[in-house]
């Protein structure tokens, strides 16, 4: 009962009929939900998917394509009507989808994509590249086109970590006044990305802003600066979490990309349910959704990942 | 001059008896084997209680899926127990999974650069037996810190798990090798036999699970090497007076140990079609737990393959039989550490009550 | 070739010795030597532990070498089985130089030793012992089981033992894995055997069959190194004896030139009159008395019905064969073993369970297998000397290292214990001085009653006359003493009283006047229970 | 009859003597231990090799900031020291850490909310308070499974890790609780002094840090139950003989370790200025990794404090050290794995040239 997960009972799964076209059950697998973002994609997703009348199995592979794969074997064993997953690899998810795929039970990726097409029916993505572009241009104004900066970049096996980190580069590449003076990666991670940034401020004490993969990152870096005294440093982050969109409008962290997390979730559930049903999705199989700046003028209408009117 | 009694061994003082063959006739044995096998009960409980719940748990299909993950843990436990006999531990199994991972996919996706720009390419199946090799390399190196430089096995492992990893990733810089297809011009091609493929309707990775363990048995039970591994678990000194090459030993059992991780991280690569450095990040704990599950003491000189295999199936059967009723992500630790502990404790109240009874 | 064994006879009991009988000069050098060992020395650090020892085997003879515990006795057999390196000095075997830098050397050279400490392996069978580094296997490389099983059963029934060979080595008794080294080394056809003290745990029964085994090795030209602090004893197998002194060989004779008094005082550079015997003191109060105690055990309680006393100022002997029980009783006694029954010590019963609380009543135990239970061997001297008083050495909640040293180094003068230093690591200590560093703790508890369990096992007659001596002048004080022993000599020297066990039961119960050496071996044979009113 | 000798005890031979003070006075007293210390050279060579490479390394600044750093590590190796001195080990403190920082974070940011639907908020030093009796509360069930229910020391730890982290995922449902700074009519303001702020120009965790790591020297080396703790690990028969009541002693060892991994766990939240569950996920290999490196035996009864505390910062400065220069997180694995290995050898080939000097 305390599981955000609210998994369907297995009667109901089990009683729905033996073949797989039969199964009322969706099976949700992220990465670790202590990234707020992926806790907004489970939960819409598990929301949307029991609107639809659908039971949930919601599971966490915390970035082990390995546990990913065995998450799969278990949809497979219970007889998913559909997967919808935020992936653990690129490279690395192909063959457990491929699988999934024999045992007819279609897939349906968010956030993240995979290199390989035809595998997945559908893969819905925010436009990272457009994001990043957004996000470095912001950055670039606030620094006045000019100065030191850090970069801290996600997970190697994310393509999202290379897309906005050469996204970021296509733009602040153009201004030779900007110095990009260290780069780590900091897996995503709070902790990490604090400590870091906490050991990079010890060689270039004069950084004048930190550019950040994502949003946990950005925070993290954050910490590290107001430990040193430092909050004059801008840092840009990127998904539009809610921790991060309130430190924006407390003059903290000066900006963000949102990702609508939520609306990605539901459009991929919905396409599951009408694939579900019609053997289709009606849609192109790579779809993208653009991204959004928040900065101190939009930042309150903010809420958990989506822009209000 | 007789050292401490070590604490573990006493913890699991219920364990297997070390040599748990040959003391009685081969039919008899096996029953007793496994009536003395301490989680064996809970494993029949846990398997019990899934399929009361889920219709799912206990069909053919699923018993070889899990059994089919058990295989991973199970090979790397089966080596880590040769280690933890000789009074060792191997904390960079997980490691050496990922490293002959990326190895060996490297190998099949895009060749061996030579310095000059040819590109040397392997058949499949030297493909797998230089990721073997690699494993059973840096096994030796574990084994050599141990022996030669006198490094606590602790350590030198601990540092040959950050090396290795460190390794793997310096291999791809960090990415993914994607497609593990190969190409019939290059005789490469089949390398998801390993882990994607079946043979009279049993996964391969079972397959070689089985042979691994029939091995091993085989040489723990049966061999002079086995005994002497014992031996020197038992009591090295005297191992050493007893004119027992203990270093050679404590070198095999590394290698051994790393060559069935690498293993363990073909038939993982090979599922997954792809290789990536993180492969198998953590599963040392996994396999150690398997071990010691299985009566195998940390102190050296006690344990059995047969109780880390049942080890092996209760860590695996419960983690999957969790996944698969839907218990949530956070619940499934819980459990997983109350089991894991609970095992320990039901089997040393069934050992006293066996203890009572033939009194 | 058999002394009597009239214990006035023993150096511990014998009042004043005779005058050194003949002297190093009585040493045949004509006798084929099998192994010679010359100019032995070895340094561990600070200590010289042998200082240019030139030792000789002859071969085909039994070759005993004595000493103080300390003397370097083991070291030197250490040494010439490959177990040790020398600091100086070469071995000859057969008049070749030979060198052995592991154990494997030695062995194949036909040398073969059953060292003091066991070397076993409590997690194997007794077969896979006497096989464990040379096992038997068939031509695919498998263990020849039923082979190795076979040859230990005929190993061990040379010794007269019928212990099976699948027994694990730890669940047999110490004497018990005594045996199976000897058979061990007996099953490898050696044609050098050194044997450094191996009936420490053997009964006497068992040291008959041993010492047939090594008249016949002996026929068969075996040579053979004896080590062994009974003097009835090596006196009764060896000959030729050697003495160690401080890591200095400091006489050689043939065994049938020397006697007794000679030995000793070749041993401990003194005449023998120092040596002490027991006067009984006055008995007072009973001070621990024990009802219907039993330690239950399978197939029949190890401690099965025991009931009795001691009084203060008197010493109490339990004698017994091996594995009668008397280990048990003692740890029943001091709380280490759950038991059934009522203890109490003057006065006051015995209801918490534990050791600290048997402690704290008045008892205190000095264990039979010191490393095993009573070293922390990794601590010092000073640490061991004061582990179960530590409460009373602190000021503010903190130990004082200054006080904890004086403390201990009181201690260390009291009981004479030999010691580099109070701070020196324990295990640099020889067993004789270990033993008495473990007393000298059970000591400082004020206990009432001690208790010991074979005290005097593996050490030699100065500290077991030390060891005496100080039994003697707690009875004096006031104390009950209750101690085990296996060697009758020692007990009917000892005590005022000799309780007698079999198969967990008081079998006699016997003051010092009625306790002949028949009546106690026939009672440690009995089966019948003594009842012994409190 | 004699037992093995454990490996791990002879690897690390060179270990400082198992009580390091009161050999001589205490002015020479330091100057030994330092110089005996087995990992304290390569300590030396680290800081020396850094600061020829980076200008920065060696600022005031940056070693307060890498010394905050290894504080965390030394507060858990300091606990976890504790429990290896009796022969024991603890895999659970990086979870008691997270577990405590979700509690504590969780009391801060949404208090505790009662079945009534009331909410209470403490104190911040009640929060810290709580945080802290939680850790020692898991410690103490640790202590209770290795005594009573007689669970092998890595079994019960490696069981509460998973259990204490899927608690730790529990109370938040696997979310993080944002925002620690608390409000003034609460009295819950001020958790980030902590982590986060300094005094006399030095960050509060160093001080913590200090009057931890002096509180356990002088536990160990001036109490009698620190003498009692080295007993236990050394002959734990022995030590029950002795009258030592042996599974208080390992009782009270996990209270101290749960403890000083909770004080652990909310300097870093505290930092963080957010609670997430997986706080000081796989802490507990660096923990162990200080302890050993700083010469404690993982077979129990010899080690001490200081050498922990060296042996963490070894770890801590290289790290830090490796990410200043910009090294890839990919070679920093690798350099931090052989600098590991390397210490220890280092270390002993140095106590063998002074051996052969002293004799
Ligand atoms: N490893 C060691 N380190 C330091 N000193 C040692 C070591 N081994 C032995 N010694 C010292 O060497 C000397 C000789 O010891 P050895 O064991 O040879 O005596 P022993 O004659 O066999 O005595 P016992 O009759 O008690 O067995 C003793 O002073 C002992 O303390
Ligand atoms: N592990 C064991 N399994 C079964 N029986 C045992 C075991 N250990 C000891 N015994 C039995 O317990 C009894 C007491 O053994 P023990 O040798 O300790 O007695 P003891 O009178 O103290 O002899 P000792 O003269 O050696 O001190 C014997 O019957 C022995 O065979
Ligand atoms: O897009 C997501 C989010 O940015 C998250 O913060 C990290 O993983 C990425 O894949
Ligand atoms: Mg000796
Ligand atoms: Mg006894």
């Amino acid at each position: 009962a305390l599981g955000l997960t609210a998994c369907g009972s297995s009667k109901s799964s089990s009683g729905s009929g033996t073949s797989a076209g039969g199964s009322k059950l969706i099976v949700i697998v992220t990465p670790s939900p202590d990234n707020v973002f992926f806790k907004a994609e489970q939960q819409a997703a598990d929301a949307e998917a029991k609107r639809l009348g659908y039971t949930t199995l919601v599971l966490s592979h915390d970035d082990d394509p390995t546990k990913q794969s065995q998450a799969i074997d278990t949809a497979i064993s219970r007889k998913a009507a559909a997967i919808i997953l935020d992936n653990a690899g690129a490279d690395s998810t192909v063959t457990a989808l491929q699988k999934a795929g024999n045992a007819k039970i279609p897939s349906f990726l968010i956030d993240r994509e995979i290199n390989s097409t035809g595998v997945a029916k559908a893969q819905i993505v925010s436009n990272n590249s457009q994001g990043a572009t957004l996000g470095a241009q912001e950055f670039a104004k606030d620094m006045g086109q000019s100065g030191e900066y850090f970069e801290l970049t996600g997970k190697e096996t994310d393509t999202n970590a290379g897309v906005r980190s050469k996204g970021y580069h296509s733009v602040l590449d153009q201004f030779p006044k900007m110095k990009m003076v260290a780069q780590q990666s900091a897996n995503w991670d709070q902790t990490e990305a604090l400590q870091k940034v906490q050991t990079m401020l010890q060689a270039h004490p004069n950084v004048k802003g930190i550019i950040a993969g994502n949003d946990t990152m950005a925070l993290g870096a954050w910490a590290a600066l107001q430990a040193a005294k430092k909050t004059n440093v801008i840092v840009t982050g990127f998904d539009g979490s809610p921790d991060v969109v309130s430190s924006v409008l407390k003059d903290g962290i000066k900006a963000t990309v949102l990702q609508p997390a939520a609306k990605i979730s539901q459009m991929a559930v919905d396409q599951a349910d009408k694939y579900i049903k019609t053997g289709s999705t009606g849609q192109p199989e790579k779809q993208s959704v653009d991204c959004v700046l928040v900065n101190k003028d939009n930042a309150a209408k903010v809420s958990n990942f989506a822009l209000g009117s | 001059m007789s050292t401490s009694t070590e604490p573990e061994a006493k913890g699991s003082a219920a364990a297997e008896p070390a040599a748990p063959a040959d003391r009685v006739g081969s039919g008899t044995r096996l029953a007793m084997i496994l009536l003395q096998g301490r989680t064996l009960i809970v494993l029949v409980a846990l398997v019990i209680m899934f399929s009361l719940i889920s219709s799912d748990y206990l069909t053919t299909s699923n018993l070889l899926l899990m059994s089919k993950h058990v295989s991973i843990t199970a090979l790397l436990a089966i080596g880590v127990t040769f280690v933890i006999l000789t009074g060792g531990i191997d904390l960079s199994v997980g490691s050496i999974s990922g490293l002959a991972g990326m190895i060996s996919g490297g190998l099949l996706y895009e060749g061996l650069k030579l310095p000059g720009g040819d590109t040397v390419w392997f058949s499949t199946v030297m493909v797998i037996v230089i990721g073997i090799l690699i494993g059973a390399a840096v096994g030796a190196i574990n084994g050599l810190l141990v022996t030669k430089l006198k490094v606590a096995p602790f350590i030198a492992t601990l540092g040959v798990l950050y090396a290795a990893r460190g390794l793997a990733d310096l291999r791809s810089k960090g990415g993914t090798f994607p497609n593990l297809a190969g190409t019939p011009a290059r005789h490469n091609t089949g390398f998801n036999v390993l882990g994607g493929k079946s043979w009279i309707g049993v996964p391969v990775a079972i397959w070689i699970m089985i042979v691994v363990a029939a091995l091993a048995i085989i040489v723990t039970t049966r061999t002079p090497f086995g005994r002497r591994v014992y031996a020197v678990g038992g009591n090295e000194r005297a191992a050493e007076l007893a004119g027992i090459r203990t270093s050679r030993i404590k070198i095999a059992v590394y290698i051994i140990s790393g060559a069935c991780a690498a293993l363990a991280g073909l038939i993982l690569t090979s599922e997954l079609g792809a290789a990536y450095p993180d492969t198998a990040t953590t599963y040392e704990l996994n396999a150690i737990a398997a071990a010691v599950l299985g009566g195998t003491a940390l102190a050296g000189g006690k344990g059995s393959i047969i109780g880390t295999l049942v080890g092996a199936f209760v860590i695996g059967f419960l983690s999957d039989g969790l996944v698969l009723v839907g218990v949530s992500s956070f619940w499934q630790l819980v459990v997983k550490g109350t089991v894991i502990v609970l095992a320990v404790v039901l089997e040393q109240t069934q050992e006293r009550v066996k203890t009572r009874m033939t009194t | 070739m058999t002394e009597p064994t009239d214990p006035a006879e023993t150096p511990i009991a014998s009042r004043s010795g005779t005058p050194a009988a003949s002297d190093a000069a009585g040493t045949p050098s004509t006798e084929p030597t099998a192994l010679v060992a010359e100019e032995i020395t070895k340094s561990y650090g600070g200590v010289h532990a042998l200082r240019g020892v030139t030792f000789k085997a002859r071969t085909g003879a039994v070759n005993v070498l004595v000493g103080e515990n300390g003397a370097g006795k083991s070291t030197l057999m250490k040494i010439l089985s490959g177990a040790e390196q020398p600091t100086g000095g070469r071995i000859l075997l057969d008049g070749e130089p030979v060198e052995f830098p592991t154990p494997r050397e030695a062995l194949a050279h036909g040398i073969g030793i059953i060292h003091q400490e066991l070397s076993l392996f409590p997690n194997l069978s007794v077969a896979d012992n006497i096989f464990a580094g040379r096992e038997l296997h068939n031509r695919a490389h498998l263990t020849s089981v039923a082979e190795q099983r076979r040859r230990a059963r005929s190993a061990l029934a040379r010794l007269r033992q019928d212990i099976d060979p699948d027994t694990l080595v730890g669940d047999l008794p110490i004497g018990s894995q005594q045996l199976v080294e000897i058979a061990r080394v007996l099953s490898q056809n050696v044609r050098i055997l050194i044997m450094d003290e191996p009936t420490s745990a053997l009964s006497n029964a068992e040291v008959d069959v041993l010492f047939e085994v090594m008249d016949d090795l002996r026929e068969q030209n075996v040579t053979v190194i004896y080590i062994s602090h009974k003097l009835e004893e090596f006196r009764r197998i060896g000959d030729y004896v050697t003495v160690l002194r401080d890591g200095a060989l400091v006489a050689e004779a043939s065994m049938d030139r020397t006697d007794t008094a000679w030995i000793v005082q070749q041993m401990v550079g003194r005449s023998q009159d120092s040596l002490f015997t027991r006067s009984a003191s006055r008995t007072g109060d009973v001070l621990l008395a024990v009802e219907n105690l039993s330690v239950p055990g399978k197939p029949t309680p190890l401690v099965d019905d025991v009931s009795f006393n001691v009084k203060a100022g008197e010493i109490v002997g339990i004698y017994g064969l091996m594995g009668a029980g008397r280990t048990e009783l003692m740890e029943a006694l001091i709380g280490m073993r759950h038991h059934t029954g009522t203890i109490q010590v003057d006065g006051r019963r015995a209801v918490d369970g534990r050791v600290s609380g048997r402690l704290a009543l008045g008892l205190a135990l000095v264990p039979e297998d010191r490393q095993r239970d009573g070293l922390v061997q990794a601590l010092s001297v000073r640490a061991n000397l004061l582990l179960s008083t530590l409460n009373t050495l602190t000021r503010h909640l903190l130990l004082s290292p200054a006080r904890e040293r004086r403390v201990a180094t009181g201690q260390v003068k009291d009981l004479r214990i030999k010691v580099p230093g109070v701070d020196a690591q324990v295990t640099q200590l020889s067993g004789g001085n270990q033993q008495k560093v473990i007393l000298g703790r059970a000591l400082r508890t004020d206990p009432k009653v001690l208790l010991l369990d074979e005290p005097t096992r593996g050490i030699d007659i100065g500290a077991k006359t030390e060891i005496f001596r100080i039994m003697s002048d707690l009875a004096d004080k006031g104390l009950g003493v209750l101690f085990v022993s296996s060697e009758l000599a020692e007990v009917m020297g000892m005590s005022d009283r000799i309780l007698v066990m079999a198969r967990g039961r008081i079998t006699a119960d016997l003051p010092r006047g009625e306790a002949t050496e028949e009546a106690l071996v026939n009672a440690s044979a009995s089966t019948t229970v003594m009842k012994v009113s409190p």
